[in-house]
């Protein structure tokens, strides 16, 4: 019990640090793209305190409640909305045996909490009493209900080729074959789980619910200080655990060459890709329009996941689970 | 199809409220000098600086908050007129202000700093002074531009505001018609020595003198 | 429709010598300002709409100016009116043009000129509770006004 | 401060909707400068949309009664501060006509290049600005926006060479311009365009093969021809709209008749189109300039070199309306002339002020989101809207 409690706070620890670095990572990442140098002063060379000056000053500002706001809703809206972005990472193994808890139901587990980050987002953006924050939040549950169905699905197609929903032995069945190379049923899947990922994270292509040209900052459009710096941080380690969750469905995981005791270097590498490859997609194109991602979600997505779950199905009833 | 334009009623201007220049003074030039957690923290620091030893944890804290905020001035994107184009190329790609770990956001309550770029009207000036109440504290307020600066040539119009000095406190004058993005980033990084100075307690330094920090 | 058509057009119908100067400039009197600009539409085929403006002449009254387009032919005519001195009414031409609405608001907001028959006029540059039309000849440039100086 | 005056307006409508009114700008990321929209929505839809503008009146026109022909030109730049070099030839161009003052044809040729390259940087500044409310500061349209950046920086490199300043020029005077080309400036104009000219097809590859892009701009934001004519848009807009007007074509002014472009026109109404006329509008500036560098003629720069005092530009009893096609279309000037040394009256027929006229028309039965894609193909500019 007690070793369980020193492992999250260690977990809860790493990860807090690997968020900060993250955003830098995709500050410098689009610096790149857009031709530009990014942080570069704040700890020289390339910004390495860039995170932590950002945080500290975050910390110190003042923490502005509107006047008309819902008070008790809104000062709680950060803490709702980062606890399920926080708790993902409880069933999230990073080695054969290193983790907090590997559950035998872990992708349920991971796919139930992450989509409660909802709520707290929902009551952001009623609670500040700002006309922005409201429509950003109706859009926000128009998304959620319309993305979680093939985030879910897609996420299952793995789970039924490798045959069961712990993360660990999801990763051993792909010993042989990563599933993201399983012929067809694996690309496809990986595609739409990449997709779905985006309109999770709400990030652009998807991000209507924040989108800077309409909704000036959406939900968070009041917050201030601190409870900015929680809604940041609970977005980028929401981001970080669908990287984590990405890599081991789909990327094998902590699998790769080398000795063992690489595999949590493994893992993370696979998990930067990721979000590499959805910050590339991020600062890449323009965001749609609210009905046209409900369509795109409804019309496409939905019977495709569905589809290639069905496949899945097959394929192991014929063939039998595990890799390739 | 026939789109008529609808005639909504406007909402009476705020600075209406303000026709008496006496009531005016109240707002003028005022500078909060202090809020509710930056008093809380000062005491804080108070009782921690009078502890034996507590000086050293009090001045190096100090070093390290205003280290941070110097660090991560987030600029609100908040365009005028001209010199909002010079502006916007001081945020783009040659200029990169982001080296300074300055990000522009869209929302004045992510914000620490005001560019104010460009001339101020009568009629834009309660909503220049409202977007700087939206901000929270520490903030600081640039003024880019001789017509943000004096009212520049159009001093002598009757609906320009001869200075947004005269609406929100300025910490950094920036001249030029419009200034280059070098002549701004020189100013940026004059608000950057000025922040290195700010006190402990939330509360602003004595002002530095005009020639340069 | 060539000028020289148009010219004859107007001459007959309204008995005013358009002057050629790169348009054709009509100078008609107040209550046949609609009028013409009927004809103009329907007629001289002029639906395109560039802008109109005052002048104030002082003592001599406000003249109301009004440019015409013809994209097809070209043609241009620039219609104008005086309205006597201390008189501020004058026809709207919105129901010809809907680019005459912000026109004759800004019209109304720099001279004061009251354009009957517009279904929206308020002030449109300056804010509602101004003092003054600020492009009469009476109006000082810096003008004092409180707070801001 | 007061409380912010809230104004609900609840109608219960035919769909059993209830209404809320919200609020865009003046400081807003999509406003292009200061701008207030007052929008009704029903939902996401967009049923109704009250334009306030005036946050950046500037008294141009009374400023401009009140200051000398020598003075006013570096102010009237400040109408259409992006496209600033073509309006202060409207000025410039509105005093000659009204003097009778013939300008040398290098000067001519001058004025072209440089309201040629300043469409482009205008134009880029467009693209650019667009994609950032499409796309939002946080997304591609970022990127879009920094690119387009870039290639502007390059075009106003040229400027800085050619007078020292930025933005914010001063280049015309009564009669002519005010400075020559400095050596070896044709070279490196070429070298500009020609690499703008590749990056061109660059933006077209990225964004036309864009789904994304095209869902958001096609059938967006419609103006029919007659809404077109009868608001009075101009440029690109009324371009975009099928009509085939252009005051470069119309009625040429500064030797316009001696080059070969074609007035792009597109039928469609819609942002796409509006797009497309300006890509095509790049690429006939560049087309334009390289004719103007080759047949740069010789000869004196100003007819009235050496302008000193500020009161030496006399002009005649008269009036005169003089438009040129600016980047957002026809900036007109209208002078009256009472010969003093100062305009008797000054009118200053802003693009922009028509464009934006057009959106109460256009807005409505849109969503939220297509409000600022419309919003960013009008490419309006405050100080010329506002003046």
């Amino acid at each position: 019990m007690a070793w369980h409690a020193i492992e999250a706070f260690i977990v809860l620890n790493v990860l807090l640090g690997l968020v900060a670095y993250v955003t830098l990572l995709e500050r410098k990442f689009a610096a790149r793209m857009q031709s530009r140098i990014g942080p570069y002063y704040v700890g020289r060379p390339h910004g390495w305190l860039q995170p932590i000056a950002d945080a500290l000053k975050l910390m110190m500002k003042e923490d502005i409640v509107p006047a008309t706001s819902d008070r008790a809703v809104y000062n709680l809206a950060p803490i709702v909305f980062l606890v399920p972005c926080l708790l993902i990472f409880a069933t999230l193994p990073f080695a054969p045996t290193l983790g907090v808890a590997d559950l035998n139901i872990g992708v349920l587990f991971f796919l139930a909490v992450s989509s409660l980050e909802i709520v707290g987002l929902f009551m952001g953006g009623w609670g500040s009493n700002n006309k922005y924050a409201l429509l950003s939040a109706m859009r926000a549950v128009n998304q959620i209900i319309s993305y979680d169905l093939p985030f879910i699905f897609a996420a299952l197609v793995p789970v039924v080729l490798a045959g069961s929903m712990q993360m660990s032995s999801i990763v051993a069945a792909q010993q042989g074959l990563w599933f993201v190379a399983y012929p067809l049923i694996g690309q496809l899947a990986f595609l739409a789980f990449v997709v779905a990922t985006l309109a999770a994270e709400n990030r652009v292509p998807f991000d209507i619910l924040e989108a800077e040209s309409e909704l000036v900052a959406g939900f968070r459009v009041e917050y201030s200080g601190m409870k900015f710096a929680l809604i940041q941080l609970g977005e980028y380690a929401h981001m970080l655990g669908t990287s984590f969750l990405g890599a081991l469905l789909f990327l094998g995981g902590w699998l790769g060459p080398g000795p063992a005791a690489l595999g949590p270097l493994w893992l993370l590498l696979k998990a930067m890709v990721i979000f590499l490859l959805v910050t590339w997609v991020r600062w890449s194109f323009v965001r749609i329009r609210v009905d046209h991602i409900l369509a795109i979600s409804w019309k496409l997505l939905m019977p495709a996941t569905l589809v290639l779950l069905l496949a899945a199905g097959f394929v192991v009833a014929t063939r039998g689970a595990g890799g390739g | 199809m026939e789109v008529k334009p609808p005639v909504p009623q406007v909402p009476p201007p705020v600075w209406s409220e303000f026709k008496d220049l006496q009531e005016w003074e109240k707002y003028h030039q005022s500078r909060p000098s202090d809020d509710k957690t930056s008093n809380a923290l000062a005491s804080i620091a108070d009782a921690i600086h009078h502890m034996p030893g507590g000086w050293i944890v009090t001045t190096s804290t100090d070093k390290i908050f205003n280290w941070a905020r110097k660090s991560s001035i987030w600029p609100v994107t908040f365009g005028l007129a001209c010199c909002a184009i010079e502006m916007m190329a001081t945020f783009a790609s040659r200029f990169d202000v982001e080296r300074f770990g300055m990000v522009p956001w869209a929302s004045p309550r992510h914000s620490d700093l005001m560019i104010v770029s460009g001339t101020v009207t009568i009629k834009m000036a309660p909503m220049l002074k409202r977007i700087y109440d939206q901000m929270p504290d520490p903030k600081w307020v640039v003024s880019m531009g001789s017509c943000a600066n004096s009212g520049g040539p159009f001093r002598h119009g009757y609906h320009v505001v001869k200075g947004v000095d005269r609406v929100v406190p300025v910490d950094v004058y920036v001249p030029g018609c419009p200034p280059t993005p070098d002549s701004l980033m020189y100013g940026l990084l004059k608000l950057q020595a000025q922040v290195e100075e700010f006190q402990k307690t939330g509360k602003r330094g004595a002002a530095s003198d005009p020639g340069g920090a | 429709m060539t000028a020289a058509d148009a010219r004859a057009r107007i001459q007959e119908r309204f008995g005013v010598d358009a002057v050629a100067d790169g348009g054709l400039g009509v100078t008609l009197p107040r209550d046949r300002w609609q009028e013409f600009a009927r004809f103009a539409h329907d007629e001289l085929g002029c639906r395109y709409f560039n802008w109109l403006s005052a002048v104030d002449w002082q003592d001599q009254g406000l003249e109301v100016l009004c440019r015409l387009e013809n994209l097809d032919a070209p043609l241009v005519v620039a219609m104008r009116t005086r309205l006597p001195a201390g008189q501020t009414r004058c026809p709207s031409l919105t129901s010809l043009y809907r680019g005459a609405n912000w026109m004759e608001r800004e019209c109304y907001d720099m001279f004061g000129i009251v354009f009957e028959g517009h279904p929206d006029l308020r002030r449109i540059l300056l804010s509602d509770d101004w003092e003054g039309y600020p492009l009469r000849k009476d109006y000082a440039v810096d003008t004092p006004l409180a707070p801001y100086r | 401060m007061a409380a912010t005056q809230t104004q609900q307006v609840v109608e219960i409508g035919y769909g059993g909707n209830e209404r809320l009114m919200m609020n865009m700008g003046p400081q807003h990321p999509s406003s292009h400068g200061v701008f207030r929209m007052i929008l009704t929505l029903e939902g996401e839809t967009v049923v109704g949309v009250d334009a306030v503008i005036g946050y950046l009146h500037r008294c141009h026109e009374k400023l401009g009664e009140s200051l000398t022909y020598v003075q006013y030109p570096s102010i009237a730049s400040k109408t259409d501060y992006v496209a600033a070099m073509t309006a202060e030839l409207a000025y410039v161009s509105a005093v000659e006509k009204i003097a009778k003052v013939e300008v040398p044809r290098r000067a001519q040729y001058l004025r072209v290049i440089v309201a040629e390259l300043q469409r482009i940087a205008s134009h880029c500044l467009w693209l650019g600005t667009w994609c950032l409310d499409m796309g939002g500061a946080l997304g591609g349209g970022a990127t879009v926006f920094l690119y387009c950046i870039r290639e502007r920086e390059m075009v106003l490199d040229r400027f800085e060479e050619l007078t020292g300043a930025r933005l914010l020029y001063g280049f015309h005077q009564t009669g002519g311009t005010r400075y020559d080309v400095p050596p070896g400036w044709d070279k490196k104009v070429r070298e500009t365009v020609d690499f703008i000219e590749r990056r061109l097809d660059e933006y077209e590859s990225m964004l036309e093969g864009n789904t994304f892009f095209r869902v958001r701009t096609q059938g967006v934001g419609v103006i029919s021809r007659e809404v077109a004519e009868t608001v009075g848009v101009s440029g690109p807009l009324i371009r975009g709209s099928g009509v085939g007007y252009d005051v470069r074509r119309a009625e040429p002014y500064s030797s316009y008749g001696d080059f070969d472009f074609v007035v792009p026109v597109e039928t469609a109404g819609d942002c796409y189109a509006r797009y497309r006329v300006r890509m095509v509008e790049f690429r006939q500036s560049i087309r334009i300039i390289r004719q103007a560098l080759d047949g740069l003629p010789e000869g004196p720069i100003s007819s009235r070199p050496g302008v000193k005092s500020v009161a030496q530009v006399r002009v005649p009893k008269g009036e005169g309306y003089t438009r040129i096609e600016g980047a957002r279309g026809e900036i007109g000037c209208y002078i009256v002339s009472d010969g003093g040394p100062k305009p008797y009256r000054l009118k200053w027929r802003g693009a922009s002020f028509s464009n934006l006229a057009v959106l109460p028309y256009i807005v409505p039965g849109h969503k939220v989101a297509d409000v600022v894609a419309i919003m960013g193909s009008v490419d309006p500019v405050f100080g010329e809207v506002d003046r």
